[in-house]
């Protein structure tokens, strides 16, 4: 296991190197002057017109690729991801400002996702073809064809525009100044929910957790749905298995059978998954946080992308690669915690 | 092949799925009978006017448009907006017509490229095995470590606005998860003794993988690819919707989509003041997907019993 | 012959259906059989005729979409068919305890050999987790575990597969049941370790004074372990008798068929006989007499009627128009002969 | 005794164990730990032993479908297991195998014409015509009308399926094959009559067998000689008469006295072996056996005994003899 | 099991429902929350040079001087006590110094004192800094006479790239005498402390001279030279200055970090999140109304729009086009009509880089392209000029959130009238008499095929572009334009490039006065007229540069209005350019927001406000 272990981490920094060796292909194709663009937003800046060529100069525009690549690299050795144009500020200072409000909204949706998708797929498999089962399984497959930038903006529409409960943004103008200014509010964590805790808030808390209720919604509801689905199929496919007779002809009652005997092992699968989900909703965050102005790592993906911000986009991506890797590996030692077949190889 | 027709045709869900589709493809089909176009590229969608404000459905077309169409010597059929005008005076109804057409290029095409890219690459890495299989994983590893929607939206911005890029795009980020199933799916039937059989035969690798491990591979992967047309869908009008897709006035729902962006909520007290504007593209597009799921769901159910609880 | 003691079982006219999308599979289709105290009954036939079934039929474990559609099943005087689920659970584990054919498939992977043998225990006794413990490794100890101890706390994939049978035996057996279902226990095994499990059940099975329904389509396994035989063909017992009667006197030609067309250690022979055709599908049995289409003595009644289990000798009870002629063919090849003369 | 057709001296097939960061290879299954023996042309031998004992694995790498690690494949003339895949491949079409499970071993999406034809296809032999007369005769031949040979495996029951598989050998007109435990998926009825069939066809086509089985009742039955593997080793190699007659190796006396006969009132000494057979990984020094042996001897945990000839045509591995 | 789920699903709507009633927080009287698009780049006021940033710079920093209310021609003193002018002797009459007295007692927001030295740190260091791309020609063009500081010591040292002067970042040694005089020959002696007044000695007459120092123009503040210094900016030294030229955004030790004079001092500031400002108690015009003042960047008009409804954002930023939607918001303002210092036009180069270019069709006028110098003719342009629909344009596309100009300049610049006859109207039948002169009737009978652009993501170009093309082919079905969005990136490449035949594009104010649209547009270097080919550039050179050389010196209004309507009537004479339109703005606000007025110099107005004045009710 712990050789496992160690060598997917030793495999990280390959990874890391081939995603920004590809983000970098990308980029190559296109000319010097049109990435000159990023940083350009206002005509106003050609008013001398040598200045173009300075700024290409300036930035490292015009390194043919293999240099260009290298030179990039060496910076990236010393944490310096270079300047990011949508953002303002250096890329990894952009990410480090980012990266909580994400992962607050992240680790928030793993709750709807393994309550409601694991609990609602145990249901739904047990009474499997009831009604109740088959107005989950058709629930579950509309939410998954709702797409989420039109499923956000009806959150938002119907929960704020009209109820006024959950506001956009990460919290209301009012806690901003509490959490931010005075320096009376510790930031242990970088979770404003956790943070206001530990500092005894629990107005600014709240105002957090309104905030995040319809992002979290948002970015969860196919996840949900997913879940829901594989959990089903796993749990109807353990129900089918032999040792579920076993323990039945043991006498076992048929709720210890299915929450003991069938849903440990049917949930070895789902744990993948799950991960695997909860992984993929950092990519996921993207439209999320657009929607609900939620300043948060797919907000800016979503600007730097658009804007061919490749400092910012490389950033982004090496960032989201080890969290991947690192995300996996989790999930499989986890995996393998679960499963004695695995844990005890 | 006829039992799985008439599986899919006894079971209520997957027939509901069919039945629309069979919608889509007749409109696709017969689009230029139900909305004739106006401009010579059909696909690029009717102005009813110049106004930038949505107009609601049954809004005649503006005569400043009349005078336009019918001194460029076209005959003008259809004068009022079915569905409304979007923003910008497109004709909601008229986009939505032939958008079906984009959306069917835009699943089938960006579906059947990436899947061949990935039953390529499964295939050889699984059946190869050795380090072969671990370039391809590691390489597979390295495509999926952008997000998708980041990834598809860096590219097309760097190829430009156009359905064409959005495809590459969608295509370049798309075929890993093909690969995956693929491998996975051909390591497990390479285990099977008819393998073997064909070997011993002395039949060589690559008959192999086409006649004996594809064709017996291949059905998970169609499932998931009949699932992603509808997915595809969505994710080239998220692109739409993030202002990187289709070139503007293109009959493509996620533009429809995308031209209601700004007007979900109408004024306070009438929030449902420009409800067509996003009504009804919002739901071609979730009848679309939802068709391709419940078919693909039940497909899954039928073909492959041992696909349930994976990926 | 074993001493004729209490009957602890008895099936009458069972029948099993399964409600398929293609139509209805009668998987048991009148059913007849009793088992006494201490007795082990073996049920042969090839795949597909049944046995299976109607031994989950017995306990009531019966897969989506199967369903006892007819029949009683005596078991110590009362119907198990009228029984409600939850008095069927109490029955489970503690009067019946069943073995099954894939011991690694039957033991739930994710959980410790000690923990499931001590669940009957907990279940149908009560018992605290030390008391238990200590039960369940007397039980691996009887079965013939080395190291209780360490294996109580060990998960299923950590043991051989000899040793996993041997779990299930000490699962089903935890509580003393006074019948057991054993469903091909030995079919998986290598056939030293299938010796070992054989050798060990006859002996537990004197020691625990259980009875024991013995499903296998291996006669070799069946003749050192039953004391009766009933051979099934297509979902209805064909011929059933004691055990002697069956391998040396059988009147049905499909019993007939099996024994000569299996090649044996204790002969020497030439060319072994075999039984033209396949076994029916259960979705659409032939008409008349089920096994018309491959036996060599079928008229034209054969293909019309079918044939009543009768008894022809004392407890000697066969389903077959032409008993008499398969006699006569079994004594010409010197069936019983053949087989004594063995050492 | 007839000409020798294939002769394996001294196969090893290891399988590497990988572990740790680097997925170096921490040990060695020992599948085939170096074995010898000769087939002769014409007659079936037997192979028998428990599961993992090796036997698949040497017919695999006798054929070239495993590479073998060490060791020669005589056949005519040739070193098989020396020369080029793409020469092996040529040499198939006389080594033919028939496998255990008749529902995994053809393509379920293959009709039964090219399953059967494909082996003629891949080695370009006879035109599109008389490869379907071919595939025709080879079905009528085993037992299946070619009119069925447009339809697809889950068509077929499994005994039918062994027969297309066999069929599928026998296209190829082939020297010698494999039947790779090719009885013991059926149920009793079938059996026989796909045993009969092989001695048929023995006959007719002057085929030789490596028969392998578990099942040493049907290995008595069908095999000329008997040969009996243990923990990758050959114990035992002896005519079938002589070998049941006089069993030499306490393994091979073990396993005969284990078989289930079908009598109630068959008396023997039943030997039972204590414990279950050890891993490949790390087999006991000295005699792979000697833990289990109810006659072992202080040498048998020190020296691995050697496989003599001790009677003519018998060989046996034990420090008894 | 199901009646459960249902059950807690309720019980936490309810709870949920009660908490937030319960807790949420009413409108704070001292606090106001503008909700608006894209934050700043910087706060280094001189580096800033984008509307976002002028914006937060306006409310912390000062200049010397400020326009007077929504005026753009009268001043009024800030940190200086006096607005020169030739009356008060404060300029001289050759319009060459300008003397400004510095005000005592203003404090900065670390509570230092300002003194004449930060005016004259503040703008030496603006010149030696001079970032690429950055706004300091304004002030080098003035002072220096050139548009980069680079430019005088390419000349002292007589190098031809800049770069050659260092080797491994470090002066090379022959040169650094040459650049130590850069700063001590030039820069030194541009602005120089007499007493408590500080002067500025210009190189040429510049009558915009004014309008660059006041306030809204983020590159004239004065910054705290001690503070600024303790940054790690410029340490005021003659021979370290080019260290501190052109640095990288990073290496600008004053980009996040501000300490100016003005009425609100940064609390934080998270790029494109939010910036937060605080009333700064001190302010020598004293303290401001508002206690706070939160910025949201949020880019989703959905979202502005219900935070605005909802009362969480005080001020909103409103595009154009949707601003029928709060027209009748309940509790909110909108006020139309502001004028802006923008304007949208279509150009049209008279010669265009052929090389590698797919714009032009076949490249030749056979039906099937253009040839490169197709716009030469001034019969294709004129024709274009009368088939854009103006009209409509303004009233449907933007909402008639927008005036018509007859040239570049905006209202109420100088060179702007209302003189009918300057204007081209929609006309389809003057079109087709236009283009038929055109070359010779070729045009006419052989038709054209071009691509015309747009940069993606604006839609109202694109509804230019749009009418352009369906207009084209009512005239004449041979004329066919396509429309092409591309990403602003290419749009920059190809315009640069001389690619582009019609391109939509805008300019927007530095400073409010005509020169800063004349040589943009018309003269032989200007940012985009540069790139109208060489034939223009040459015709330029006789026709317009001379007549906007003489308006930059003269000190004479009258004079100046005189010159820049000429200008407007030779850009409507040879119909240089499709002058389509100068949007006018508006501001919407929660009623409970007071004090807005619009001036069209301040950044971000008038969509934003000066919060200065700004108070709730």
């Amino acid at each position: 296991m712990l050789s496992y272990i160690i060598r997917r981490l030793l495999m990280l920094p390959l990874i890391l190197l081939g995603v920004t060796f590809l983000i970098f292909c990308l980029f190559s194709l296109l000319s010097p002057m049109e990435r000159l663009a990023t940083y350009i937003n206002n005509p106003n800046v050609l008013k001398n017109p040598q200045s173009a060529q300075r700024l290409i100069e300036k930035y490292h525009l015009d390194d043919p690729f293999p240099a260009g690549y290298i030179h990039w690299l060496k910076s990236l050795m010393k944490l310096d991801f270079g300047w990011s144009s949508t953002a303002n500020q250096p890329v990894w200072e952009a990410i480090m400002q980012r990266f909580p409000a994400t992962m607050e909204l992240v680790f928030y949706s793993i709750i709807p996702v393994i309550l409601v998708g694991i609990w609602l797929g145990v249901i739904s498999a047990v009474h499997h073809n009831d009604l109740l089962d088959q107005v989950i399984r058709v629930t579950a497959i509309i939410g998954w064809s709702l797409p989420t930038f039109i499923f956000g903006l009806l959150i938002l529409f119907i929960f704020y525009g009209i109820l006024g409960w959950m506001p956009p943004g990460r919290l209301s103008a009012w806690a901003q100044f509490a959490v931010y200014t005075g320096g009376n509010f510790k930031h242990y964590t970088h979770f404003i929910t956790f943070d206001a805790l530990l500092n005894g808030r629990l107005d600014i808390f709240w105002d957090a957790i309104i905030h995040l209720i319809g992002p979290i919604i948002t970015l969860s509801y196919i996840s949900w749905a997913y879940l829901l689905r594989i959990t089903r199929s796993s749990m109807l496919d353990t129900l089918r298995k032999d040792y579920i007779r076993t323990a039945r002809a043991k006498g076992v009652e048929e709720k210890k059978v299915i929450y003991l005997h069938a849903q440990k092992n049917a949930l070895i699968p789902v744990v993948t998954v799950a991960g695997m989900m909860i992984i993929g909703m950092l990519g996921g965050v993207v439209i999320t946080e657009t929607v609900f102005t939620y300043p948060g790592m797919g907000y800016w993906a979503a600007t730097s992308a658009q804007q061919l911000d490749y400092g910012s986009v490389i950033g982004f991506a090496v960032l989201f690669a080890f969290i991947m890797v690192v995300g996996n590996l989790i999930v499989d030692v986890s995996y393998a915690l679960i499963d004695p077949r695995v844990r005890l190889e | 092949m006829n039992r799985i027709i008439k599986k899919l045709l006894s079971n209520t869900t997957s027939l509901i799925g069919l039945l629309l589709l069979l919608f889509f493809v007749v409109i696709a089909i017969f689009a230029p009978y139900i909305a004739p176009p106006l401009f010579d590229d059909p696909y690029q969608i009717v102005r009813m006017t110049w106004d930038i404000e949505p107009r609601p459905p049954g809004f005649p077309m503006a005569d400043e448009m009349r005078v336009v169409f019918e001194s460029l010597g076209k005959q003008v059929d259809r004068d009022k907006a079915l569905f409304g005008t979007a923003q910008g005076g497109y004709d909601i109804f008229y986009g939505l017509i032939w958008g079906t057409r984009t959306a069917f290029r835009v699943g089938i095409i960006t579906v059947v490229f990436s899947m061949l890219i990935g039953v390529i690459s499964g295939s050889i890495a699984a059946y190869f095995g050795g380090w072969i299989d671990e370039l391809l994983m590691r390489i597979t590893d390295i495509f999926l470590s952008i997000p998708f929607l980041v990834a598809a939206m860096v590219l097309t911005t760097i190829l430009g606005r156009g359905l064409d890029k959005v495809m590459v795009a969608l295509i370049a980020f798309g075929w890993m998860g093909y690969a995956r199933v693929i491998r996975g799916s051909i390591l497990s039937t390479k285990q099977e003794i008819y393998i073997m059989a064909a070997r011993a035969l002395g039949v060589k690798d690559f008959r192999i993988i086409l006649l004996h491990l594809l064709p017996n591979t291949i059905f998970p992967v169609l499932v998931q690819a009949s699932m992603n047309i509808g997915s595809m869908v969505v994710t080239a009008a998220a692109l739409s919707f993030l202002g990187v897709g289709a070139p503007l006035g293109y009959a493509d729902w996620g533009q429809m989509v995308s031209f209601a962006r700004n007007w979900i909520i109408g004024s306070p007290g009438n929030a449902g003041k420009y409800w067509y504007a996003v009504f009804f593209p919002g739901i071609f597009i979730v009848l679309f997907v939802l068709s391709w799921n419940l078919v693909g769901d039940t497909l899954r159910d039928i073909l492959d019993p041992r696909l349930r609880g994976e990926l | 012959m074993v001493e004729r003691k209490q009957k602890i079982l008895e099936i009458k006219d069972l029948k099993t259906h399964f409600f398929t999308e293609n139509g209805i599979a009668k998987a048991v289709d009148g059913v007849d059989f009793d088992i006494f105290q201490g007795e082990t009954l073996g049920l042969v036939g090839e795949s597909g005729c049944g046995k299976s079934v109607t031994a989950f039929s017995v306990v009531r474990l019966l897969d989506y979409p199967g369903k006892v559609v007819g029949g009683e099943v005596i078991f110590k005087g009362d119907d198990l068919l009228q029984k409600s689920e939850d008095q069927m659970r109490k029955i489970r584990g503690k009067e019946i305890g069943m073995i099954f054919q894939e011991p690694m498939t039957s033991l739930n992977p994710v959980l410790t050999i000690g923990f499931q043998i001590s669940e009957v225990l907990k279940i149908h006794y009560k018992m605290g987790n030390q008391e238990a413990r200590t039960k369940v490794i007397e039980l691996l100890k009887q079965v013939g575990i080395p190291i209780p101890e360490q294996r109580f706390d060990e998960y299923p994939h950590q043991l051989s597969g000899g040793m996993r049978q041997r779990a299930m035996i000490a699962m089903a057996l935890a509580c003393n049941p006074s019948l057991l279902i054993a469903d091909e226990p030995t079919t998986a095994l290598d056939v030293t370790i299938q010796a070992q499990i054989l050798e060990l059940m006859k002996n537990l099975l004197k020691q625990f004074n259980s009875s024991l329904i013995m499903i296998t389509h291996d006669l070799g396994v069946i003749a050192e372990i039953a004391d009766r035989i009933a051979v099934m063909y297509a979902g209805k017992i064909v011929e059933h008798s004691d055990t002697r009667t069956i391998f040396f006197n059988p009147l049905h030609p499909y019993t007939f068929g099996l024994l000569t067309s299996i090649p044996r250690l204790d002969l020497e022979m030439e060319k072994l006989e075999s039984i033209p055709g396949m076994v029916p599908d259960c979705l659409c049995f032939p008409t008349g007499c089920k096994f018309h289409p491959r036996c060599v003595f079928a008229t034209e009644i054969c293909q019309r009627e079918e044939p009543e289990l009768t008894g022809v000798e004392d407890g000697h009870l066969v389903r077959c128009w032409y008993v008499d002629k398969v006699r006569e063919e079994s004594k010409k090849i010197g069936f019983s002969r053949r087989l004594s003369l063995v050492e | 005794m007839n000409n020798r057709l294939i002769s394996v001296k001294n196969l090893v097939k290891y399988f590497p164990i990988r572990k740790g960061v680097f997925r170096t290879i921490a040990g060695w299954v020992k599948a085939v730990d170096d074995i010898s023996f000769d087939i002769y042309e014409g007659e079936t031998l037997g192979l028998v032993g428990e599961s993992g004992c090796g036997k698949s694995t040497a017919a695999l790498t006798m054929f070239r479908l495993e590479e073998p690690t060490s060791g020669e494949i005589i056949y005519q003339g040739e070193n098989i297991a020396r020369i080029s895949k793409k020469k092996m491949r040529d040499y198939r079409k006389d080594l033919q195998m028939i496998f255990q499970d008749p529902y995994s071993s053809l393509n379920p999406r293959m009709k039964i014409k090219n399953i059967i034809a494909e082996g003629l296809v891949v080695h370009n032999l006879l035109d599109n015509k008389k490869r379907m007369k071919k595939v025709g005769e080879v079905l009528e031949r085993v037992g299946i009308s070619a009119n069925s040979m447009d339809r697809f495996p889950h068509e077929f029951s499994g005994g039918q399926r062994q027969r297309i598989g066999i069929a599928r050998a026998l296209a190829l007109d082939p020297k010698i094959i494999i039947c790779d435990e090719a009885v013991s998926a059926l149920d009793v009825s079938i059996r026989s009559q796909i045993i009969n069939l092989f001695k048929e066809l023995q006959k007719e086509f002057n085929l030789t067998y490596l028969f392998i089985a578990h099942d040493l009742s049907v290995i008595k039955f069908v095999s000329d000689r008997v040969a009996v593997m243990y923990l990758g080793k050959m114990v035992e190699i002896a005519p079938t008469k002589k070998f049941f007659q006089k069993t030499m190796h306490p393994y091979a006396q073990a396993l005969v006295s284990a078989v289930p006969v079908p009598n109630p009132d068959y008396k023997r000494h039943r030997i039972l072996l204590p414990g279950d057979v050890p891993s490949p990984v790390d087999p006991p020094k000295g005699c792979h056996f000697h833990p289990r042996c109810p006659k072992v001897m202080e040498i048998c945990s020190k020296a691995e005994p050697e496989f003599i000839e001790i009677e003519e045509g018998h060989f046996v591995a034990c420090h008894l003899y | 099991m199901s009646r459960k789920v249902w059950t807690m699903l309720l019980v936490l709507t309810i709870v949920m429902g009660l908490g937030i009633g319960a807790l949420a927080q009413p409108p704070n009287p001292d606090r106001v929350v503008y909700a608006t698009i894209g934050g700043p780049e910087t706060l280094d006021p001189h580096w800033a040079y984008d509307t976002a940033s002028g914006e937060i710079i306006f409310a912390i920093y000062d200049n010397l001087i400020a326009y007077d209310g929504g005026s753009i021609e009268k001043f009024i003193p800030m940190l200086a006590t006096e607005v020169p002018s030739a009356e008060n002797g404060l300029i001289s009459a050759d319009g060459l110094n300008y003397t400004f007295p510095i005000r005592q007692n203003v404090k900065f927001h670390n509570g230092a004192v300002l003194t004449v030295e930060d005016v004259e740190y503040s703008f030496k260091r603006g010149m030696i800094f001079d970032r690429a791309g950055g706004p300091m020609w304004m002030l080098l063009e003035p002072l220096l006479g050139v548009d980069s500081i680079e430019g005088i010591a390419m000349e002292l040292t007589g190098v031809e790239n800049y770069s050659d002067i260092f080797v491994d970042g470090e002066v090379k040694d022959e040169y650094k005498e040459a650049m130590i005089k850069v700063f001590t020959d030039y820069v030194d002696k541009a602005v120089e402390i007499d007493g408590n007044n500080i002067i500025f000695h210009l190189a040429q007459a510049y009558s915009p001279f004014m309008n660059i120092l006041a306030h809204g123009g983020s590159w004239s503040s004065i910054i705290n030279k001690e503070w600024s210094i303790e940054q790690g900016a410029w340490d005021g030294k003659a021979d370290t200055w080019w260290k501190y030229h052109d640095p990288q955004n990073e290496e600008d030790p004053l980009y996040r970090v501000t300490n100016g004079t003005g009425p609100f001092k940064l609390v934080r500031w998270v790029p494109e999140e939010t910036t937060m400002l605080e009333r700064f108690d001190d302010h020598w015009r004293g303290p401001a109304h508002l206690k706070e003042v939160v910025y949201q960047y949020i880019n989703e008009w959905t979202t502005r729009k219900l935070m605005l409804q909802r009362g969480d954002a005080d001020i909103v930023y409103v595009p154009v086009t949707n601003m029928n939607e709060v027209e009748d918001m309940e509790g909110v303002e909108l006020t139309k009509g502001w004028d802006t210092m923008t304007n949208t036009v279509t150009n049209m180069p008279w010669l265009l880089n052929a090389e590698g270019n797919a714009n032009l069709g076949s490249g030749k006028l056979d039906g099937e392209g253009i040839p490169p110098d197709f716009f030469s003719d001034i019969h294709v342009r004129k024709g274009f000029s009368y088939l854009f629909p103006y009209d409509t344009f303004i009233e449907k596309t933007v909402q008639g959130q927008a005036i018509r100009n007859p040239g570049p300049f905006p209202r109420p610049l100088y060179g702007y009238t209302e003189d009918p006859a300057m204007y081209y109207e929609f006309d389809i039948e003057k079109a087709k008499e236009e283009f038929k002169l055109a070359w010779n009737g070729e045009l006419w009978e052989k038709g054209c095929k071009f691509n015309i652009f747009y940069n993606e993501g604006n839609d109202v170009r694109k509804a230019v572009c749009d009418m352009l093309s369906t207009y084209a082919k009512v005239v004449n079905p041979k004329f066919e334009l396509t429309p092409i969005g591309v990403q602003w990136s290419s749009y920059l490449k190809q315009f640069l490039a001389e690619q582009l035949p019609m391109y939509t594009i805008g300019w927007l104010a530095d400073y409010p006065h005509p020169h800063n649209w004349a040589p943009t547009y018309l003269g032989s270097t200007g940012t985009y007229s540069a790139f109208y080919g060489k034939p223009y550039v040459d015709w330029a050179k006789e026709n317009t540069d001379p007549l906007i050389d003489k308006a930059l010196k003269s000190v004479d209004p009258e004079e100046q209005k005189a010159i820049y309507e000429e200008l407007t009537k030779i850009a409507h004479d040879q119909a240089l350019a499709l002058y389509l339109y100068q949007p006018i703005g508006i501001h919407v606000q929660r009623d409970w927001v007071k004090g807005f007025y619009h001036s069209p110099v301040i950044s971000g107005l008038p969509e934003s406000a000066d919060f200065y004045y700004i108070y709730k009710e």
